[in-house]
């Protein structure tokens, strides 16, 4: 019990934005009573699902050192798909779901195939498929298909055990990755590509085919979280699923403690992350903050979230998984250059290391 | 001018870095600064510079105590520092390194043609075949090292700083640059030079100061003082390098290249049997570099016929390839090829070998904490921590680290290459790397093949040596028979010499 | 244990009437103009018959728009008056809603389960603006000419107000003939556009959009192509109306055209009709008036310029 | 003469995406004969003009390793500001201008404050900005302004020499940009912080007060660049004003060869990238292209545009100081790791490499 205490308290220690986002939760919770609901919490985790399925798969992208973002319009792809197949008699709800993965895990291999094996920035490479596949979702149903019958509206509103499937899906899709990237040889090599490609390389690690596979897992989750989203609405309108989508999981990304320059984050903190975005904005709503001032208020929040983060990151030592002294995050010149907290110079991106 | 520190201390979290550190360094005199790794050396050279704050203790420039030193204030007060990790940049031309923040302008422009003149000024007092416009991108390890000097004579400086300048240059670029500093000494220069290498520092050095932990434990004028001398000084008890123990007259070739041709290079035939370390000794450009990495599988277009154990393989198409043919490599740029600076040391020295792990797709952290163990005690890495990023280490236990991933229980390579082995790395911890290794030879009757630019190194590791030179073996040499001074020779004898400026 | 999300406990819509003390409104489009001036006018009307109004903050979002009336599924509010960027995504939150005991009333559609609706076919007014360009065309350019349509293919209402304005043109005046169609949405966007195309058909005389601030766009590609202001042979026109669309109208130039809305209505339909279902006394179709503004009908146009002040 | 063509001729060499500009206008033009019109031009350049403006300060700000991620809602912010005075009697144009132009610095003083000083990640703190400035400038004019006099109405349309007034104005900061990097000691101290700003620290250079003005520009470009656009259109609507416009700078600025890691770019290539983007918009508009297909088509040019120019790089072989045997950098061991065509390790994030 106390240990379990002991351990929570070191969670805490580890990440201020979790602790953020308890008093967030409190706050809104005592000004409003309405958040911790079962029902208002239902919708935000059925949402914080959608964005967990792909921010997931997308932060170990980025910890590889690539970004994907076209993953709104492969969500749309995904969701598109799943509807039409759902909606042609034959297509059980099991098909369509596959249906809508493999969609988006051949986004997935375009991307992959081009940013990896072709050596173009993904960054490029994937602000290209983020228009393309927005098109093509449009050309393949211009106008929205809908009313799925049960079996498909299953993924979207089913419950087991009073949770909705898409949450069980995508806790489970967040567990097996966590484990994957803590525990597998492979989720090591997805680290040390990020930290130093040339010496991962030289390492005998792949370094294409590694990220080439998280490209495809990525697109298959978009694909995924597109069958959910279409399941949930009923519908699957080509322009408006997932518009915009990159910057909301890549927010969640960054938030969870990922560094855009590569090799650094966990899972742990992508939770966090999504749940933070979830619950900002369903508190905003709540606190019935108006249409404009919520803009600015989640605005401000994104910026005191990192900077509460990073704060803390500069006072608190490096974990040590043994009584070594703890010698505490860089000082020394870099302390003093924008470097800052990050030595290696492979690091040295400031825009993209967050 | 004159430059003294006293009482400066420097804290790490719970490092010391220095302690209370008390030294004067003086116009026209070479002032050796030794100590193994993780002495403080680049610590205190870090605070001279401005870039690092000390915890405490002060800094006396000409008598003048100066508070809060700046790289900005630094420079205009005349101390420059040649940074251990070489602070010029690819990307810039020669001419950009040299006046970076010290542009010389006409109004707001930059004066391109008076920075021209002035440059290749510079660069000729160097003695380097640099030009002002060519991209520092393009220039051999020596030439660069050549343009950071140059960059700091522009800032007229009247301290000048070397942190390991000699780490990766070849032998003649060495030479040269030591005759560099001996002209800037004449000239009233005063220089902080510090090295792992004992031969330089008798050939330079007018006072010696030797670090250890953080503290000045030994400084002497270099009259009178000999190498065992210093050794004692650096880590505290005598010793030398050692020898590698006799390969048995029956022993099997592990490792056969038979024409093995790399690009426009002449084909190379060599063998190295099992239990046998042979080194590749050359001058800068030599090819032994292209030629491990194509052994590696690193480097494409090569063609010939290679043995392991006897059994004909094909050049391996990348490091994966070659790894799964028993052939391990540790590169000569330990900051960019080989170390994963965030990663913790066991996750450095577990990365390669995690597969080989029987059971599953899963790790095991105990069996990965008992293969970093066994790794931390024989090369008695220091800190043993296996939790601490490896950026925290020193130069010479990151290298532990890293020779760690191929030397360790659980490896299966066969044949192990490795380019400069022991840059950067003090003589403790050099010590440690050659018994190791050599027992590693001994013991797992493994190939090793070597590049290295030290003839220490050579005979320390070395059964054989080959002496290369564009590309091509020019002789073979026991090492038994052989000695540093006829190693030396043959670097300074006229081997026509490859053009230095290419990389 | 296995079921499907139902409303949270509450009265079913069906038991007698309901008094309407606060409303929310889920206009999703808070990017165009409109918006900042529905919810000013709809906050006048609503605190002078003393009932609470809320907007949500859908931020042009189909995935927010869903969030945030699943977030007020659960609150105090009575009714709510959505706007449906995608009508079948919403028909699960209608049902919810009125499971919850809480009016639903679709504006701008129709859903099937649903407390009321404030309707009116988008399809319609794009016919009412294309046939009153086809009529100009008639009598100001003999019925023959070069028109432009500016088309909104990313959502169901701009694709049903595109392919009314095409059928009201096509029917009320044949011989205009249709040269291109092209997405735009934003001024910006317009602007782009009509510039690209009038440099392939110099002469057009005829510029629709389905969205009205693309009007605006477009009128200024005219004029920055050289078009007379007052050009006669010219015919811009766009759906919803627009304080600059009405101010150039107003001023005699060729903005010639304007279905809309009158945001007067509108606000006080916004209040007034959820309150009269509650009470049980409005029929289940409100039929938002949707008139045509061109210089001839003065009253409406100095009418819709003042609400637009 | 023929040296000029020569000179042409090497450029060409250099920049593969001028080529494909040049094929792209041929064809065009060919097949429509509409490109090439005045009018036509002179519309393209107009929309030019104002990603331009946005577009040259930005790719600074990328070349020294930073990124802003607002200028979209900062040149919104402009426009409103610019409209409002333009509107009050007593704003004269160039008040109404100078207004624009200082809210957008503001906006910068703090992306840049956060960025550099605070040692955040810009693309975060941009990413709050990002929103947080849209819905200020929605709160400043819930509705648009519009239907300002000519004077203010002459920056929009007005014509000097028979060229738009913001087309001149964009071509002369370009120049001026364009000198500042190239021939002031700031301008290369711009890049020194973008390849490695330990180093530059350590030379002395200011690693933050530089960046921090590089902030400031953007921001006052993007309100200007806001003020034209009111100008143009003859109102402001806040919530409409340079939506989305971040990514279509970002991307003009990526196309124009400048590297997300820093370090790399020029002014010139940035103006080849938004007339890029600029004709190839109109040039699928002049060919009736539909809607959803121009999507597709216009996100697979991207992807083509980047690969080319990198094609061309790859086969250039590496600058030798002596005649010593060149090896391209295929051969380098690099070449087989992803860091490939990019020999400084710093340059190692290959999701931010383009
Ligand atoms: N930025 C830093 N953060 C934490 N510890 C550091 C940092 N820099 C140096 N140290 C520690 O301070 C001690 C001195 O390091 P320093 O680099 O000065 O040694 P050195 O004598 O230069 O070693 P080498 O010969 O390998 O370069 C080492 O224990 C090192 O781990
Ligand atoms: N990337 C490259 N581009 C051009 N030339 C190169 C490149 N790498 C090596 N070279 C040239 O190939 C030859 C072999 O270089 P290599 O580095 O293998 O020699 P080396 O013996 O390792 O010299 P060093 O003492 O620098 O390690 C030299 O002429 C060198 O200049
Ligand atoms: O006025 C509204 C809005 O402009 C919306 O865009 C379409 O419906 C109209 O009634
Ligand atoms: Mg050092
Ligand atoms: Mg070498």
């Amino acid at each position: 019990m106390s240990t379990s205490l002991a351990r929570f308290g070191r969670l805490l220690g580890r990440s201020p934005l979790l602790i953020l986002l308890i008093v967030l939760v409190i706050v809104v919770q005592l000004m409003t009573g309405a958040q911790l609901t079962w029902p208002n919490l239902r919708g935000v985790l059925l949402d914080s699902a959608v964005t967990l399925t792909i921010a997931a798969p997308l932060a170990m992208l980025v910890i590889a050192g690539q970004i994907d973002l076209s993953v709104g319009s492969t969500l749309a792809l995904g969701g598109v798909i799943a509807g039409q197949v759902a909606n042609n008699g034959h297509g059980s709800t099991l098909v369509a779901l596959l249906a809508a993965i493999l969609a988006g895990a051949l986004v997935g291999v375009v991307n992959g195939a081009l940013s990896t094996y072709g050596r173009l920035s993904s960054f490029i490479v994937t602000l290209g498929t983020l228009t393309a596949v927005r098109g093509a979702a449009q050309l393949l149903s211009p106008t929205p298909s809908g009313n799925y019958g049960p079996g498909f509206g299953f993924l979207g509103v089913g419950l087991v055990a009073a949770v909705p499937v898409s949450v069980w899906i995508s806790v489970l899709l967040v567990v097996v990755l966590a484990a994957f990237l803590a525990w597998t040889p492979t989720g090591r090599h997805v680290y040390a590509i990020g930290i130093n490609p040339e010496a991962a390389y030289l390492s005998g690690i792949h370094v294409r085919r590694v990220p080439f596979g998280l490209f495809v897992a990525c697109g298959a989750a978009a694909g995924l979280a597109g069958a959910f989203t279409a399941a949930r609405l009923n519908s699957a309108p080509a322009g408006q699923l997932g518009l915009g989508f990159e910057l909301t999981a890549l927010t969640a990304v960054l938030l969870g403690g990922v560094a855009l320059t590569g090799g650094k984050g966990s899972m742990g903190g992508v939770v966090v992350g999504v749940l933070f975005l979830g619950l900002l904005k369903n508190g905003l709503t709540l606190l019935h903050v108006t249409t404009f001032w919520q803009q600015v208020a989640s605005g401000l929040a994104l910026i005191v979230a990192v900077a509460i983060s990073l704060l803390s990151q500069r006072v608190r030592p490096v974990r040590t998984v043994d009584p070594a002294p703890a010698i505490p995050e860089e000082s020394g010149p870099a302390d003093l250059s924008p470097a800052a907290h990050d030595t290696n110079p492979a690091h040295k991106s400031l825009a993209m290391s967050s | 001018m004159t430059v003294s520190v006293s009482k400066l201390t420097k804290r790490y979290g719970a490092t010391l870095a220095l302690d209370s550190v008390d030294l004067t360094f003086r116009s026209g005199e070479v002032h050796a600064l030794l100590g193994h790794n993780g002495a403080g050396k680049s610590t205190l050279i870090g605070c001279l510079g401005g870039g690092t704050t000390p915890t405490a203790g002060s800094i006396e420039i000409d008598g003048v105590v100066t508070e809060g030193l700046t790289p900005g204030s630094a420079i205009k007060a005349g101390i420059a520092v040649i940074y251990q990790h070489l602070s010029v940049m690819d990307g810039l031309s020669v001419m950009d390194n040299i006046f970076l923040g010290q542009e010389l302008h006409r109004g707001p422009l930059i004066d391109r043609s008076a920075q021209r003149l002035r440059a290749s000024e510079l660069l000729g007092r160097v003695k380097s075949s640099a030009r002002p416009d060519d991209l520092v991108g393009d220039l051999s390890m020596g030439q660069r090292q050549l343009v950071e000097i140059a960059k700091a004579l522009e800032r007229d400086a009247r301290l000048l700083i070397l942190d390991e300048p000699t780490a990766s240059l070849s032998a003649r670029e060495s030479e040269a640059l030591g005759q560099l500093v001996l002209q800037l000494k004449t000239e009233g220069i005063a220089i902080v030079y510090v090295t792992h290498l004992l031969e330089e520092v008798m050939r330079l050095a007018d006072q010696v100061s030797v670090l250890r932990n953080g503290r000045k434990v030994w400084s002497h004028t270099i009259e009178g003082i000999g190498k065992s001398d210093l050794v004692t000084a650096i880590s505290g008890e005598q010793s030398g390098f050692g020898v590698p123990e006799p390969v048995s007259p029956d022993a099997p070739v592990v490792l056969g290249l038979s024409g093995i041709e790399v690009h426009d290079a002449p084909p190379v035939d060599l063998k190295v049997h099992a239990g046998e370390a042979v080194a590749l000794y050359g001058l800068i450009g030599a090819g032994r570099t292209r030629l491990l990495e194509t052994l590696f599988g690193a480097r494409a277009g090569a063609r010939g016929e290679l043995r392991v154990d006897g059994q004909p393989i094909r050049i391996p198409r990348d490091p994966a390839e070659a790894i799964a043919r028993g052939i391990g490599f540790v590169p000569s740029d330990r900051k960019t090829q080989g170390l994963f600076p965030d990663f913790s040391a066991l996750e450095n020295t577990v990365l390669a070998v995690q597969r080989h792990r029987g059971h599953g797709l899963w790790r095991s952290a105990r069996w990965e904490r008992e293969l970093f163990t066994a790794v931390a005690s024989g090369m008695r890495l220091n800190p043993s921590a296996p939790g601490l990023p490896a950026r925290s280490f020193s130069g010479g236990n990151q290298q532990k680290l890293v020779i760690g991933r191929w030397v360790n229980p659980a490896s299966s390579i066969r044949v192990l290459l490795l380019d400069d082995p022991t840059q950067g790395v003090d003589v403790g911890a050099r010590e440690e790397i050659y018994r190791i290794l050599r027992q590693e030879a001994h013991t797992r009757q493994i190939a090793i093949l070597f590049a290295t630019n030290e003839p220490e190194e050579v005979l320390a590791l070395g059964h054989r040596c080959l002496i290369m030179a564009q590309g091509r073996i020019l002789r073979e040499i026991r090492c038994a028979d052989s000695s540093p001074e006829q190693l030396l020779d043959i670097v300074h004898s006229a081997v026509p010499s490859a053009p230095a400026g290419v990389r | 244990s296995c079921s499907t999300i139902t409303a949270s406990a509450g009265a079913p819509s069906s038991s007698g009437p309901k008094t309407v003390k606060k409303i929310l409104v889920d206009y999703p489009f808070t990017s165009l103009p409109i918006f900042g001036i529905l919810k000013s006018q709809v906050e006048t009307v609503a605190k002078e018959k003393n009932v609470a109004v809320e907007f949500t903050n859908d931020n042009n979002d189909l995935t927010q728009q869903v969030s945030n009336l699943t977030t007020y599924l659960n609150s105090d509010i009575d009714a709510v008056i959505s706007f449906p960027m995608d009508a079948s995504s919403l028909g699960g939150l209608a049902k919810q809603y009125m499971d919850a005991g809480k009016l639903w009333i679709t504006y701008g559609g129709d859903m099937s389960q649903q407390s009321g609706s404030l309707q009116f076919s988008f399809r319609d007014s794009g016919e009412q603006l294309g046939k009153n360009a086809g009529e100009w065309a008639k009598q100001a350019i003999g019925g023959m000419g070069k028109a432009i349509i500016l088309k909104d293919d990313a959502t169901q209402m701009g694709q049903e107000r595109t392919a009314g304005l095409v059928a009201g043109l096509h029917e009320s005046a044949p011989g205009v003939q249709i040269v291109a169609q092209e997405q735009a949405v934003t001024p910006q966007d317009a602007l782009t556009a009509t510039n690209a195309l009038l440099s392939q058909y110099p002469d057009v005389n005829i510029v629709l959009t389905a969205v009205g601030d693309a009007g605006q766009g477009a009128y200024q590609a005219l004029i920055g192509s050289g078009r007379p202001a007052d050009s006669s042979t010219t015919y811009v026109g766009g759906l919803d109306a627009n304080k600059f669309a009405l101010e150039q109208m107003k001023a005699g130039t060729f903005y010639r055209g304007i279905v809309t809305i009158s945001p007067d209505d509108i606000s006080n339909a916004m209040v007034d009709y959820p309150v009269s279902v509650g009470a049980g006394t409005a029929k289940p179709l409100f039929n938002v008036p949707v008139s045509l503004v061109t210089p001839d009908t003065k009253d409406a146009l100095d009418a819709l310029l003042r609400s637009f002040q």
